[in-house]
């Protein structure tokens, strides 16, 4: 199982690195949706199957799939790939890369301070995590529930281009 | 009786009143009724009051009326209150009477005029004003009046306000005499801490007893009352004011520049003589400012063109007389001398205004002469007024007068004899431009038309002045002629005796009155010989360079005003200039301007791109988290 | 009760005066016109009312209070308290209120209703200031007077109005949040010492604070006093402010706004911290006597007319600051006197300028001249009022600058004679307003009409008041009286405490 | 079950995390902007979910699951938005939106 974890840590570190640096944006999402699915098999590994699960359903299934969408909408062709090429020369992961750099190693920094390498043997099932939803955190779902809607709601409103006044101003 | 002093100042208040609220409505003829009428009535309260005070005179030979609490606060109570004695009586009916001769004259001399009623009105409220100066129980009320009448001569030099030469000249009069009526107020704050209180009276009283003679306080008091005097009175160094002042009518010059404003100063310092006798080097002070002042003014009245401003100068000369008595401590002469001036003084300028109104206001003297003949009653009145000024012996007014001072400035205490010199000087000086001005302007040949004559409302009153002016003198007659101090004696019971004469001076007196006979006769002559007879001789002198340039100082009149325009004026009107946009609004400017362009750096990191949004954010992010790490 | 709806009336005339402006912005001048006057009516029958006058004199707390809870958690109460001192200036906002209410009957065309709501909203923070004895509350209407000021200067000012503005603004309130700092301050250095955390003005009397506390919290008060007053140098939003304001903003701003500052002095920073204040006399008479003479100077260079009258105003509220520092009761009664005469002279001057805006559209003096010939009425008028500055006797103002001075020769010889200054270099800019526009040959040959019934009714008002408190001044001496001696009584006990205070501390040093 | 030290997991969270602001800041496409703010989510649940199994709780799935309810919620949004922004921009450049310049 341990050679699970790294192996897919190490394709999902790659995909994630590939996904980031494409110029064609359907390039970039299906290696993303790759990091995504190893992403999953590292939770597996850490003991969420139901985690693992709606990473692969959520995130792979309905997230990226949206991107896809919107990209099929966009129906951008050669031109977006050239102009791709303009937005990114060489030089401009310079400065972003460095100080991404400095993040990611300062905050290996602190797990190696705080290092005390604590195993994680223990599958957390799906019963536990859902006595924990609908127990003490059934006020955050409820929450989430509307901050749902919220989205669907401000989603809708604004691709709609529908005959719509715009309140609070007089002509 | 005297219950109705009050009317004496009420009167043309009410005048005044009904002048301003209602002028433009009233028919054009009723203003000088009304002008006229209110001075008129309030003369004749004066004068029953006047009649009562010498048959019946009141306890104490004083009377006052408190008609209502003005101020009342915790440490300072002011009535409103009115105080009748030998003194303010005779400047009460000098207003009145002189002044009431002067609507009366007006009302013909003003009658083409647009704003008659406006007229009559403003010399209703400067009568009030005056009044209340010379009636006021304490010195608030007298600076009330004392504003009042300087408020009146600015409205009345600048009565003709359309050019702004007249306009300038009100201002100057007024800002110049504000500066003196300043030390006045500060005297009056130091009297008041000093003292405790702003009655004049109980204020002399406690004066006399709490300060030693000499000491430090009462001559600074005196030396800022003695400020307030020289700014109205038009004397040294405050006197450029008044030769300007004539910008005004010619009424107004009679009744304010010369017979009543301008002696305030004089009022003044007999009103607090009290304080000056505790001073005495302040008074030594007010006799050396008197005798400069003379000598100065009458030699400037000598280049003179314009006839109103020899009048002028020479009221600026015999007011220095005045001065000049006050402060040898003879009061009463100086008001004597005061009581005469207003009679002749008023009768030369209201004579010389029929002039000018008969030349269509023409005052340049070089335009003139020869109106022996036009203007008979003029000529006559105007002559009588001429002997007065110049004091020819016994015939005018202003010999005894004139004489009492130079006797007293001789002999008394206070006195010296270069100070008796420079009166006699002035009095010889003051027969030369006096004569000066009745030869060149009514003999020799005429050169301008006469263009009216004027009416018997304005002869009425220079007859009754010239009368006045001829006989006026007899109240007081010198020992040496026949002894008759009426005035003088009325005068004791408010204005200490005349100083007793030196031992063995008995002869004096007469000596003196003959060689300042002899001197006044002397300039007579100077003046007909050099300006009538022979006028060669007059520009002959002019024309040296040295006579020019004498002639062109005087003319300037010693040229006070250039030295004022450059030390006083200009700076002010630099600095006011220099810091138009207020210098402190750069430092608040600045403020702002500086936090403009912190403002503005700042705004530079706000580019509008998300991404730079982002990189900061995160590097905020990462500093907060080194922050905690590292440290 | 009384009190409560002295400062409620304008509030509600104003809201109404919005709500029906925009239909018919004739009634709503009508309505706040008989806001101010029932205002003025209760006013001058509380004064007419010699039984509580006279308990009042004879040491009663106040006139007439109203004390009720507000937040009791944090010691704040809605107390409005009235003296013979509030009242006079209750009297003279509500008249004011009238007159500047009356002088924008033509000006003010656009958005009347919103006009007149800021312009009432205005006059009930003034109210409420001279009312206000719990400080919370009396920083709550301080901050109520200066916002529909803003707008009354923003919307209905002139060219450069938002410049002004936003200057007004940010003086005012930037001192204010001093003022705000210090009131704190002093409610918690009291409610340390004593346990009762209250914003209560009468019981922060008399609070023991340390010299170096007691200076600082008094400068934050004085700042706030002095920026309102204004004194030098802090003026500077002064001029701008009163030239852009529409002529009854000017009329508000220079009549009552101004008194704000010199009445809060009055009550708070002498009473609250007599010693401090007495440490700071030199200070802050040097000040006075700089603003007499730095104003007048630059009053006379302005072409502005608006601008002159404004740089008098602040050559005068000198001499209030100067009064209230001689804290003699001479001096005081000159700078109550002061405040009611320079509100009524100087808001007239700015009405009569407001009136020569409308009329020939410049405000600039040297397109002016000769106004005389063809408006009399006006000159006349225009030379009163100009006469009533520079402090003519028989015009009330003379009372205030002569009473003002005398008491504080009383205090500082050298400072008053050369404030004295100010009296010859105050006619200086009087006479030349005179001389420049009245006098002179017509410069300007727009028409002219003459002042009509409206605008003589409202001079003739101002005349008739500031003439009758020149030569019959005695009841507002009466009036203000016995509330200036409880407030020199406050500022000597409260010394007085100070120094038996101190005279402990050092003497268990010892 | 294996034993994974959880400070593995979290190193793979920063790594990916890293990675993810770095391709935020690199691109000017917000297309991939807003994939680069998914793996940032995505990491940010995986440290939850890490610390959560270190301590055999279900907290940190809990968490995990309101870190997905955000993202889903933001990418519908965001989307939403890239879709107006192209419409008015007729660009992906995030850069064309600079109207917030100071």
């Amino acid at each position: 199982m341990n050679a699970v974890f790294y192996m897919a840590s190490a394709v999902a570190v790659l995909t994630t690195l590939l996904a980031i640096t494409r110029r064609e944006a359907v390039h970039a999402l299906l290696y993303l949706i790759v990091s995504l699915l190893a992403v999953a098999l590292v939770f597996f590994t850490l003991g969420a199957p139901l985690i693992a699960a709606l990473e692969v359903i959520v995130y792979a299934g309905a997230i990226v799939i949206l991107f896809i969408f919107v990209v099929m909408l966009l129906n951008l062709g050669n031109a977006a790939r050239t102009q791709e090429r303009v937005w990114l020369p060489k030089g401009a992961w310079r400065a972003p890369g460095a100080l991404a750099l400095l993040l990611g190693g300062l905050l290996l920094y602190v797990l190696k301070q705080e290092s005390r390498w604590m195993p994680v043997d223990r599958v957390v099932d799906v019963k536990e995590v859902a006595r924990a939803l609908f127990g003490p955190y059934v006020l955050a779902v409820e929450i989430a529930s509307v901050l749902l809607l919220a989205g669907l709601i401000g989603a809708y409103y604004l691709v709609w281009r529908g005959p719509i006044r715009r309140p609070g101003r007089r002509d | 009786m005297y219950e109705l002093l009050w009317l004496v100042p009420a009167l043309p208040c009410a005048g005044f009143l009904i002048l301003a609220l209602f002028g433009d409505r009233l028919p054009r003829r009723a203003a000088p009724f009304i002008g006229a009428g209110s001075v008129g009535f309030s003369a004749l309260v004066s004068f029953l009051i006047a009649y009562r005070f010498f048959t019946a005179p009141p306890e104490g030979e004083h009377f006052s009326q408190v008609l209502w609490t003005w101020m009342n606060v915790e440490g300072f109570t002011c009535q409103f209150s009115l105080y009748l004695d030998a003194l303010s009586l005779v400047m009460c009916l000098v207003v009145t009477g002189v002044g009431f001769l002067i609507h009366v004259y007006s009302a013909e001399y003003m009658i083409d005029d647009e704003s008659y009623a406006k007229f009559f009105a403003y010399m209703n409220l400067f009568v009030a004003a005056m009044l209340m100066l010379v009636l006021g129980e304490n010195m608030v009320l007298l600076y009330l009046g004392w504003e009042g009448v300087g408020l009146c001569s600015f409205l009345l030099i600048g009565f003709w306000y359309k050019n702004p030469a007249n306009g300038r000249a009100a201002m100057k009069a007024f800002l110049t005499t504000r500066i003196g009526d300043t030390f006045m107020a500060i005297g009056l704050f130091l009297l008041f801490v000093q003292l405790g209180t702003l009655d004049i009276q109980e204020m002399m009283q406690r004066a006399s007893q709490q300060w030693a003679v000499g000491s430090g306080v009462a001559v600074a008091a005196a030396l800022l009352i003695l400020g307030g005097a020289v700014g109205k009175s038009g004397q040294l160094p405050l006197q450029v004011w008044l030769p300007d002042a004539m910008a005004g009518p010619t009424p107004v010059s009679a009744l304010i520049h010369a017979a009543t404003m301008v002696t305030a100063g004089v009022y003044l310092i007999a009103r607090t003589h009290v304080i000056f006798e505790l001073a005495p080097s302040a008074q030594f002070l007010v006799a050396v400012v008197g005798a400069a002042t003379l000598l100065l003014a009458g030699f400037a009245a000598l280049a003179q063109r314009d006839i109103k401003r020899v009048l002028a100068y020479s009221t600026i000369s015999q007011i220095g007389y005045m001065f000049l008595a006050m402060g040898v401590g003879a009061y009463a002469a100086g008001i004597f001398h005061l009581v005469t001036h207003a009679f002749f003084k008023a009768l030369l300028f209201m004579a010389s205004g029929a002039v000018i109104v008969a030349l269509h206001h023409e005052q340049d003297m070089f335009k003139m002469g020869g109106l022996r003949k036009k203007l008979p009653v003029v000529f006559w009145t105007f002559l009588i007024g001429s002997m007065s000024l110049a004091s020819l012996p016994i015939i005018s007014s202003g010999f005894y007068s004139k004489d009492l001072i130079l006797w007293s400035a001789f002999a008394s205490e206070k006195g010296s004899k270069a100070l008796w010199f420079a009166g006699f000087a002035g009095a010889f000086v003051t027969g030369i431009y006096t004569f000066r001005m009745v030869i060149m302007t009514f003999f020799g040949e005429e050169k301008t038309h006469v263009h009216v004559k004027p009416g018997w409302v304005m002869c009425l009153p220079l007859v009754i002045l010239a009368i006045c002016s001829t006989f006026g003198g007899l109240m007081e007659i010198p020992s040496s002629i026949y002894h008759f101090p009426l005035f003088t004696h009325f005068m004791e019971s408010a204005l200490p005796a005349a100083p007793i004469p030196h031992e063995g001076l008995e002869h004096a007196e007469l000596m003196l009155q003959v060689i300042a006979v002899i001197a006044v006769l002397c300039g007579l002559s100077i003046a007909v010989v050099a300006f009538g007879v022979k006028p060669q001789i007059a520009r002959a002198v002019v024309a040296t360079p040295f006579g020019a340039k004498m002639r062109d100082l005087l003319f300037a009149g010693w040229g006070f005003d250039w030295l004022y325009d450059k030390i006083l004026i200009q700076p002010f009107l630099r600095t006011a200039r220099f810091n138009k946009d207020d210098f402190v609004d750069l430092i608040w400017n600045g403020i702002a301007a500086l936090s403009r362009g912190v403002h503005s750096l700042l705004s530079e990191t706000e580019t509008g791109h998300v991404r730079w949004y982002a990189a900061t954010l995160s590097v905020g992010a990462l500093l907060a988290l080194a922050i905690v790490v590292l440290l | 009760m009384m009190l409560i709806c002295i400062v409620l009336i304008p509030l509600l005339a104003g809201v109404i005066a919005w709500a029906i402006g925009r239909q018919n912005p004739g009634a709503a001048r009508w309505v706040c016109l008989l806001a101010c006057a029932i205002d003025l009516v209760i006013l001058l029958t509380l004064w007419n009312n010699q039984a509580a006058m006279a308990a009042f004199a004879a040491g009663g707390p106040w006139l007439m209070q109203v004390n009720v809870p507000w937040v009791p958690a944090l010691g704040i109460s809605f107390h409005l308290a009235l003296d013979g001192l509030s009242l006079l200036m209750l009297i003279l906002s509500a008249f004011l209120g009238i007159v500047s209410v009356g002088c924008s009957w033509t000006e003010i065309k656009e958005r009347v209703g919103f006009f007149h709501f800021n312009l009432m909203w205005v006059l009930a923070g003034i109210m409420g200031v001279f009312l206000a004895m719990d400080l919370f509350l009396f920083y709550c209407f301080w901050e109520l007077m200066l916002v529909p000021m803003y707008f009354l200067i923003v919307i209905w000012g002139h060219e450069n109005r938002i410049y002004a503005a936003v200057k007004f603004f940010i003086f005012t309130q930037f001192s204010g949040l001093l003022m705000l700092l210090a009131i704190l301050a002093l409610y918690f250095l009291h409610g340390h010492a004593t346990g009762t955390y209250t914003f209560d003005y009468d019981l922060l009397l008399g609070t023991k604070l340390g010299s170096g506390a007691a200076k600082w919290i008094m400068l934050g008060f004085f700042a706030a006093f002095a920026v309102k007053l204004p004194a030098f140098p802090v003026h500077n939003w002064l001029p701008d402010a009163h030239t852009e304001a529409p002529t009854a903003g000017s009329v508000i701003l220079a009549g009552l706004l101004l008194k704000t500052g010199a009445y809060g002095l009055m009550r708070f920073v002498v009473p609250l911290f007599p010693q401090a204040a007495i440490d700071f006399t030199p200070v802050a008479m040097t000040l006075a006597v700089i603003g007499i003479i730095y104003g007048a100077v630059l009053s006379f260079a302005q072409t502005d007319l608006k601008r002159l009258v404004a740089y008098s105003s602040v050559s005068h509220m000198g001499f209030v600051l100067l009064g209230v520092f001689a804290w003699n009761r001479i001096a005081l009664q000159g700078a109550v006197m002061q405040m009611i005469c320079h509100g009524l002279g100087t808001g007239a001057l700015f009405m009569m300028v407001g009136a020569i805006q409308e009329r020939i559209h410049t405000r600039n003096i040297e397109k002016m001249g000769g106004f005389w010939e063809v408006a009399p009425r006006m000159g006349a008028i225009a030379m009163f009022f100009a006469m009533a500055s520079l402090g003519l006797p028989g015009i009330g103002n003379f009372i205030a600058e002569f009473l003002v001075l005398l008491g504080s020769y009383q205090a500082n010889a050298t400072m008053t004679s050369i404030a004295s200054l100010g009296l010859v270099l105050g006619s200086i800019y009087s006479l030349w307003i005179v001389q420049r526009v009245f006098h002179g040959a017509r410069e300007n040959q727009a028409k002219l009409p003459d002042f009509a019934r409206r605008e003589i009714a409202l001079f003739a008002s101002l005349i008739i008041a500031l003439v009758g408190l020149g030569f019959f001044p005695q009841p507002i001496f009466k009036t203000a009286d016995p509330a200036l001696s409880k407030l020199q009584q406050l500022a000597v006990a409260g010394q007085g405490a100070v120094q038996v205070s101190e005279a402990k501390h050092s003497g268990g040093n010892s | 079950m294996a034993s994974v030290p959880m400070e593995h997991a979290l190193v793979l969270a920063a790594v990916l995390f890293a990675l993810g602001l770095a391709g935020l800041l690199v691109r000017r496409n917000i297309i991939f902007m807003l994939m680069c703010l998914e793996i940032m989510f995505n990491a940010a649940g995986l440290a939850f979910v890490a610390a959560g199994a270190r301590w055999a709780q279900a907290d940190g799935q809990v968490m995990f699951m309101m870190i997905l309810t955000v993202a889903a919620a933001e990418v519908a949004v965001g989307l939403a938005l890239l879709l107006g922004f192209y419409h008015h921009f007729k660009t992906l450049d995030a850069d064309a939106a600079e109207g917030m310049r100071g």
